[in-house]
């Protein structure tokens, strides 16, 4: 059981990796946030996976401190996307 | 198996740290920062070291990445400017020299490690049952080096320090961070109105386990800190003025308890930091159980910055 | 009984897998943020909810797996706020002049 | 090629590649990123050594296991401060340049400090 879920692992983090590509390429801000909100789905995915197959029961604890703060990066980024156009304004799109 | 997955999340740590350090766009290199410290955490999982990875999660996909985003965008206006100080190839290949020379001797270093691998995993074993924890890593934290927790504790407090310590005259005393417009709408308002009682319930859980589990006060201290930013990111708390005693005094709450459990153990127990016979295990729950508090505010307080604006008085 | 649950298992973590897929796929081949945002935050999270249902019964503890499903709520629940925070982000920055 | 070996090249990596970025970007935060990158990289490690020392039913050395723990929130709490620096220095002069003439544009910035 223990090869399926790291085979499992393995499929779920080559979609992530091949994911982070086309988002962090861009071409906005937004679309390179996603790189968190990707990781913060399918990395917890990917942790749940390789903790249960070797058998760290504590994993899921893990899972859950990351499932809390995964969005904290993004809320964040839509903050200081805020603070940012009150302060100056500008801001070039890419 | 297992190899296989390793080797997959080293390739991937590396694109990701590639990216980082070429990417020209500074947003674009901390919004790969952020996947990489996740991915760092299964790194740690896949090692073995669990309470590392809680770590992981908690600061480095968490605050971490809140920190360097905020700063990204604040600094935006100047990449330009900076850019054009890029140094020439000559140093370009200079510095890609010597940095590919560490990497070598790191490399050939790590390749020839003594064998049997030095340890004290047996001696932690031996003596783990005097302190009445189960967790190894926390008994080395809150015992047998817990010198260096104190000194850690201090750090940080220092840290904040050296935070408010740039504040302008003018702020000193105030409120750090920028007035926040409320929209009581928001989708954030609801994120932080619904999230924060269950993060502080798992954080106190994951101090909680900490004595038996991998978990403990920095993970749990964490988790609580993100739940209370967040609660002042969506506008419906302010940060709180630096002047104010509470929270200076929560500040230095625990490793004051610390040092005072310290000196005491040195009375009864004959060393700074010694605890008596039998009663490891209590003081070691109280010990954390302040910390946990004081390290909350702390980080809290090592994002906010410092402060922006001048309390007002109504 | 093992076999069951570990088939059934199986069968989870194979659905599971497609929805990843399905959502790589679709931030590879939608046009715009919104479209990726709505193909990532959907199908990823539809992608773990699998793979918590088929972690289920290889959970030694009924604890462990209560614990997993809190892990997929939150998620969701974090994940449809922010995915929401991001698309608005995104506008505002394509109305700015 | 066992996981002690993969995970120590990939630390070794990590460190020349957060020490080259540490050299040659010039904007600090960059420079924050890269040091980073090579303070993850020694964390990596630490981690690998912790791991070869698993011993007495333990699935690591907890030593340098435990020290990881401090070093990651030490390192935390460093690059605050190296932010707040940056942020507090762009806020009085507009500039956030380690070049010796990058005070030239202050003067505007200042103005702009001054009329929020």
């Amino acid at each position: 059981m223990a090869d399926v879920l790291i085979a499992v692992c393995a499929a779920v983090l080559l979609m992530v990796a091949v994911g982070l590509l086309s988002v962090l390429r861009g071409p906005t801000r937004a679309d390179r946030m996603m790189a968190a909100q990707l990781f913060g789905t399918g990395g917890i995915a990917a942790l749940l996976l390789v903790g249960t197959a070797t058998g760290v029961e504590a994993v899921v604890d893990v899972a859950l401190t990351l499932a809390v703060l995964a969005a904290f990066a993004s809320v964040a980024f839509v903050k200081a996307g805020q603070q940012t156009e009150g302060e100056a304004g500008k801001e070039e799109r890419k | 198996m297992i190899s296989a997955i390793s080797f997959g999340i080293g390739i991937l740590l590396l694109a990701l740290a590639l990216w980082t350090v070429v990417v020209r766009d500074t947003f674009a290199a901390v919004a790969g920062f952020i996947p990489y410290g996740l991915l760092l955490t299964l790194a740690w999982l896949v090692l073995r070291a669990v309470d590392v990875a809680l770590t992981e999660a908690a600061i480095g996909a968490g605050l971490t990445g809140a920190l360097l985003i905020n700063a990204a965008s604040r600094l935006h206006v100047t990449e330009a400017a900076a850019r054009a100080e890029t140094p020439g190839l000559a140093l370009r290949l200079a510095a890609g020299a010597a940095s590919a020379a560490v990497t070598v001797v790191i490399a050939v270093c790590l390749l020839h490690l003594p064998e049997p691998a030095p340890t004290l995993a047996p001696d932690v074993a031996r003596h783990i049952a005097s302190t009445g924890v189960g967790n190894p890593i926390t008994a080395v934290l809150l015992s047998f080096r817990a010198i260096d927790t104190l000194l850690e504790a201090i750090a940080l407090l220092f840290g904040v320090v050296g935070v408010w310590s740039l504040a302008a005259d003018r702020n000193w005393g105030g409120r750090p961070g920028f007035a926040q417009i409320v929209n009581p709408n928001d989708i954030l308002v609801y994120l932080a109105r619904v999230l924060p009682p269950i993060g502080v319930v798992i954080g106190i859980y994951i101090f909680w386990v900490g004595a038996d589990h991998p978990g403990g006060k920095f993970q749990g201290a964490t988790v609580i800190a993100a739940m209370w930013l967040l609660v002042m990111m969506s506008g419906l708390r302010e940060a709180p003025a630096v002047s104010q005693r509470w929270l200076r005094v929560v500040l230095i709450l625990g490793p004051a308890i610390f040092i005072v459990l310290g000196l005491l153990g040195a009375f009864m127990a004959g060393a700074f930091l010694a605890y008596p016979d039998g009663w490891a295990k209590p003081w070691i729950v109280v010990i954390e159980a302040a910390l946990l508090p004081s390290l909350a505010v702390t980080l809290v307080l090592l994002l906010v910055g410092p402060p922006l604006r001048p309390e007002v008085h109504t | 009984m093992k076999t069951a649950a570990d088939v059934f298992t199986i069968v989870a973590m194979l659905a599971g897998i497609f929805f990843f897929v399905a959502g790589t796929v679709g931030l590879l081949r939608f046009p715009d943020t919104y479209t990726r945002l709505h193909a990532l935050t959907k199908a990823d999270n539809l992608g773990l909810g699998l793979v918590v249902l088929g972690l289920l019964p290889q959970a030694g503890h009924l604890v462990v797996a209560l614990k997993l499903i809190v892990v997929w709520l939150l998620v969701m629940l974090t994940s449809a706020d922010v995915s929401q925070l991001i698309a608005r982000a995104a506008r505002r920055q394509e109305t700015r002049p | 090629m066992n996981v002690f070996q993969l995970f120590g090249l990939t630390a070794a990596v990590l460190v020349g590649l957060g020490l080259y970025g540490l050299i040659v970007n010039p904007q600090p935060l960059r420079k924050v990123l890269a040091f980073n990158l090579t303070g993850n990289g020694v964390f990596l490690i630490c981690a690998v050594i912790a791991h070869r020392g698993a011993a007495a039913g333990m699935s690591g050395d907890p030593v340098p296991q435990a020290l990881l723990i401090t070093a990651i929130v030490v390192s935390f709490a460093a690059s605050a401060l190296a932010v707040g620096l940056m942020l507090r220095r762009f806020e009085e002069t507009g500039t956030n340049s380690l070049s010796a003439d990058s005070d030239a544009g202050s003067g505007q910035a200042r103005a702009n400090v001054e009329s929020r």
